[in-house]
């Protein structure tokens, strides 16, 4: 288990931040890859007070907007920004790019750019834990926007039905790209759903990081123990739905009201009200942070594009020949005549 | 309407524009088409015009925006609904496949399902494998829907208005690529008729068929193998069903030689098909097999490199044009 | 608004019954286009106590056990069997067949033989009755094994967020197939769910019919006033799932206990009582309905085969030309040669 | 295993049988795969022998089973899931394009989703339009998954025992009106490649590429071509990816002519893609067209007459061939 003491949560917290802060710098100097970059910002205690209570072994699924689940999971942010920036050098070799970073070393099942694709992928691997009794829980991590998507229910349906070890995370920032929750459905309240499949289910407030770790730790350990669970975690999406989204469609009274929900500034404060660190401390410590993630913009601009060839790689197991290449192909045809 | 300069995307909300104003039962209905004026910006500001209940934003469920345009089209509205990327389609194939499209045959022709599924496709913006795709050919293989794909900035205005008139239900697959490309819209122009191809250049040499944005690449490789001399007919399809044969054959026997070029994958995709057809009806005219340059069959990566080489580009239709010829 | 009088509930339920037992001998006797043919027998309440309470423009769609919601909303019985046997005088010309049945006449906008196939359309009637400010109400009919399906899920949740006047019948028979609600579900109090989406939502036992049309009344009439709803009616699948299925995997005693659960006896016994029939009135009635049904198999055995040709039409609207058979491709294109 | 008489459904049970015998990781799940013994029996009493935790009934829930059988394969499981119809997979194809296909190339090559998804299609029972068709052509269109459909008893073994040992998801139709057929088992037999076509029957005036349940369409229509002095080579392709083309060649070379069955709708199906490769291939050899004959591009009625007519029949094979050589 790891630390979950609030200057763990707020350094993980602030790494989730100035990570994102930095996909936003890359977009701007034009290295990423195309502009579907969703941020995370006003998101961290989610990411981070779920991902706490996580174990070795444990498994996920992120949504398109994951860096800071898997970076709060123990992602390494070199690996990430190179992903990003479709270098050869990230966690997929330049394949996946921002929405889709998968890691098995850290159960890292993949992020999604479908809305709700990567859920029931936690109901199967429910059952793999079911059948090789190793303890893991699987944890599917989606936005409110998710729950239009009948795969929610049907996933919710079967991890209840067989009791299976799995969570599923709503991240509710209150917007589905333009449409707020309230314009999306009649009844809000996201966890009553869960609750009438027949689930342990939950609604915590998001600016709290500690609320959420606790919340969380209940509902992680009684998936473990056969009750599958829900949490929604309340926050407000900070910034505009990916990188060119100046969120013209909400208005600024409510956007400034939005943004005072900001849980790692609470984390700050009640460290400092706690006495438990100084402001010098969590300066430096910010420091420390920003200093590792401006040298994740190095690593992936200095990363090598990936090569040509490889493009016709991994479409298939390595054993298995590749596809062949249509230039390949039309001159293999063409030479006949 | 005046003559104007306009683009593509602009051309598709005049359409729909157009077409709401002159029959009340035309209704939008999709993720984001309201308030946020569609993903790509299709639809901006149709809501303020023909307000909420007739663009009505959707919650993200693509499989009941299908299912529930079904049913408005069977209940007398003339739905379009909007897929935002045609990589979501696989939600809505049973709703698209085994209800849309065979309701009016099940049915025995008591009733159609004239509705548009408008959504866009293709590579360009490196939007990763689950955001770039072609995937016009499950569509073409299903009995029943038809399927229109825009290449011009004149069909995107007229084979939506077109559409927009089919009994049957139409996919109507834009190019993402293509939606801040200029053109002239000239109300004096007699629209092309729905379901014929056009031959956008002639050429003797050889014939490129083709359609959506490869329709651009093809012209940009023409000229540059007219330079080479050699002189290629360039056939834009339009639409997919109908696909019109008659347009098609007669250039191919005149110069025997045919290529098709489609950005999806090759494999059991559109371009199996036109070369199929192309050579069950003009085989004793062929010098040489129709070439198929088409999407690899992989994935598309996120990686603008890996990105660009995965579907046709002016320069491999210019390089497997000139191997016909060497 | 249709006669709701118990004699009349009675009557409707009586040709229901009677009707799927004639479906059952036209099986036998080798005559109805293949064996995918799903009685009601056990579930009249739910279609009669429902189709009692539409009005004329409002439509429906059902499942692929429809046979009874059909004739309960007025089918002519000859056409329903004539198109069971896969016949040119069917309703739909020997195209559909028993999971295919529609009528827009009667509002009916289709069986349907995918599970939850027909459930969003309700929610495009709804948009159109909203539209066109007719009044109409669109109800889809489905079973609890269509609780399964996601896109019941979507569907509700867009009908109570846009107040559509739109109610969702599930015909809870207790199986789909041979799997019993509480095998595919950790919460068979299958109204809580569509509660939690906003929708009105009711269980209703299935075997007074009087309940169910109340139920039914209160529910509709709230629908078409813009709160969409739910309505469960409990009752027991009395047969197989389909006709050859024996049911091996539910054991004698359940089907016994779960026959008693009879509405169309229940009723009856109840017109007795009341003093409203007697025996002797049912019985006659009872042998009219028996002869009309005895009547809908000779009208479909009489009925002609659909001719080979009509394979091409209907594919496409009547005004665009047929898809050309193969055989006619192949003749043209061997004749080049 | 011994030398046995036994069924298209037998073998296939047998095949899933003894795949969890020799591996614990095989887990069977789908709707009324246990308790009911599946919708046409192939499961039947696996549950017994195996228990509820291995052969796992689920809810009618398409997309969450193919979705839950992706996790599971990811985490270490060798996940058969059945879908009862090839019908449902509309309500399926984003699980199973967008996730189980691209999952190892998304994720860069880290993990695979070994899974078969084993289905049945065809006609045969009036059972309508939407169970009835045959839909392999989407599958087969989609890069990243192996489609295997096998003819005969034998294949119905060997072929689901060899797609439980790939490392990439399978997609495994089989045919509804094969279930009953009888064979032969012999395990003395060495197993036929995976991956490889077999040539069934030799011929040297006609090559008939097939699978599926339209093989032994062609091989009864080869018998009575045989009588009438046309001899016709039959080849099963087993797998339609990987597609093997080296079988098939050679032998489109040596007689110049070729015909394609398929069960599937002609438009963009299988059959486009097989008449395409042959012709690029063998072009020069070809003294006709490569001909198609493929299903309507129509949906199936649930009149017996007008559903046996919309797929190929044997009687279609022996005529069409026979135009070939008049
Ligand atoms: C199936 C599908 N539908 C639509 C989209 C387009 N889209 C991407 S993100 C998004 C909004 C998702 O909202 P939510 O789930 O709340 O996540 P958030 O973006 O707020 O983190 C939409 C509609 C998609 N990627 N996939
Ligand atoms: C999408 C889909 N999945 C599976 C089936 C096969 N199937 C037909 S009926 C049925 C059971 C349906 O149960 P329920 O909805 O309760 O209806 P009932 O048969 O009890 O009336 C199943 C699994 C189908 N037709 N469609
Ligand atoms: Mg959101
Ligand atoms: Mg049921």
């Amino acid at each position: 288990m790891k630390n979950t003491s609030l200057p763990q949560l707020y350094e993980d917290m602030r790494r989730v931040r100035t990570f994102e802060e930095r996909v936003g710098e890359l977009f701007v100097r034009g290295q990423s890859a195309g502009s579907m970059l969703h941020l995370s910002i006003g998101e961290e205690s989610a990411a981070v007070g779920v991902c706490a209570q996580m174990r070795d072994g444990d498994t996920f699924t992120t949504h398109h907007r994951g860096h800071g689940i898997f970076l709060a999971r123990g992602a390494d942010p070199n690996r990430m920004m190179a992903e990003i920036a479709g270098k050869e050098t990230g966690y997929c070799h330049g394949k996946g790019g921002s929405m889709h970073i998968a890691d098995m070393g850290l159960g890292h099942l993949g992020a999604n750019a479908i809305v709700g694709g990567g859920i029931p992928a936690v109901v199967g691997a429910g059952l793999s834990a079911r059948h090789k009794k190793n303890g893991a829980v699987s944890i599917a991590f989606f936005g409110d926007g998710a729950t239009g998507q009948g795969i929610l229910y049907e996933s919710m349906n079967m991890a209840a039905l067989w009791e299976l070890p799995v969570v599923f995370v709503c991240i509710n920032n209150q917007y589905g790209m333009g449409t707020r929750i309230d314009q999306a459905t009649a009844n809000p309240n996201l966890h009553e759903r869960a609750a009438a499949f027949g689930l342990a289910a939950r609604t915590v407030d998001g600016l709290d990081v500690e609320e959420v770790a606790d919340a969380a730790a209940d509902l992680i350990e009684g998936a473990r123990a056969g009750k599958p669970a829900f949490l929604a975690v309340d926050c407000y999406r900070f910034f505009g739905h990916a990188r060119k989204d100046k969120s013209p469609y909400r208005d600024a009274a409510e956007e400034e009201v939005g943004r005072k929900k900001d849980p790692v500034l609470q984390a700050r404060d009640k460290l400092i009200e706690a006495g438990l660190m100084s402001e010098a401390d969590l300066d430096a410590l910010d420091q420390k942070v920003a200093a590792e993630m401006d040298a994740s913009i190095d690593f992936a601009v200095a990363g090598e594009e990936p090569q040509l060839k490889s493009m016709f790689r991994d479409v298939y197991d390595p054993s298995q020949p590749e596809p062949e290449p249509v230039r390949t192909r039309l001159d293999r045809i063409l030479a006949q005549g | 309407m005046a003559v104007q300069e306009t683009t593509y995307r602009d051309a598709l909300r005049l359409a729909l524009s157009e077409a709401m104003s002159a029959d009340n039962s035309v209704i939008i209905m999709g993720e984001e088409v309201g308030r946020y004026g569609g993903a790509y910006g299709v639809t901006k500001d149709l809501i303020k015009e023909f307000g909420a209940e007739r663009v009505i934003d959707t919650p993200i469920s693509e499989a009941a925006i299908v299912g529930a345009a079904v049913g408005a089209a069977m209940t007398g509205l003339r739905p379009v609904a909007e897929l935002m990327y045609v990589d979501f389609i696989g939600m809505t194939m049973d709703q698209l496949a085994n209800q849309a499209a065979k309701i009016r045959y099940m049915f025995g022709g008591q009733i159609g399902v004239p509705m548009v599924l408008r959504t866009q496709g293709g590579t360009g913006r490196s939007a990763g494998a689950q955001h770039s795709q072609s995937l016009e050919g499950y569509v073409m293989h299903t009995p029943g829907l038809r399927l229109a794909m825009p290449a011009t900035v004149e069909d995107a205005y007229h084979l939506l208005r077109q559409s927009l008139q089919q009994p049957d239900p139409v996919v109507f697959i834009e190019h993402k690529g293509l939606y801040t490309m200029k053109g002239t819209l000239d109300p004096n122009n007699e629209p092309a008729e729905w379901g014929k191809a056009k031959l956008l250049r002639d050429g003797g040499d050889l014939v490129i068929v083709t359609y959506s944005r490869q329709v651009h690449h093809a012209l940009a490789a023409a000229e540059t193998l007219a330079s080479q001399g050699i002189e290629a007919a360039i056939v834009d399809l339009r639409t997919l069903n109908p696909l019109d044969f008659d347009t098609i054959g007669p250039l191919v026997e005149r110069s025997g030689r045919a290529m098709v070029v489609s950005e999806g994958a090759m494999t059991c995709g559109v371009a199996a098909e036109l070369s199929a057809r192309i050579t069950e009806e003009c085989f004793d005219y062929l010098e040489d097999p129709v070439v198929r340059v088409a999407g690899e069959d992989i994935p598309i990566s996120v990686s603008p490199l890996l990105e660009q080489n995965s579907v046709p580009t002016p320069e491999l239709i210019v390089e497997t044009a000139r191997k016909l010829f060497t």
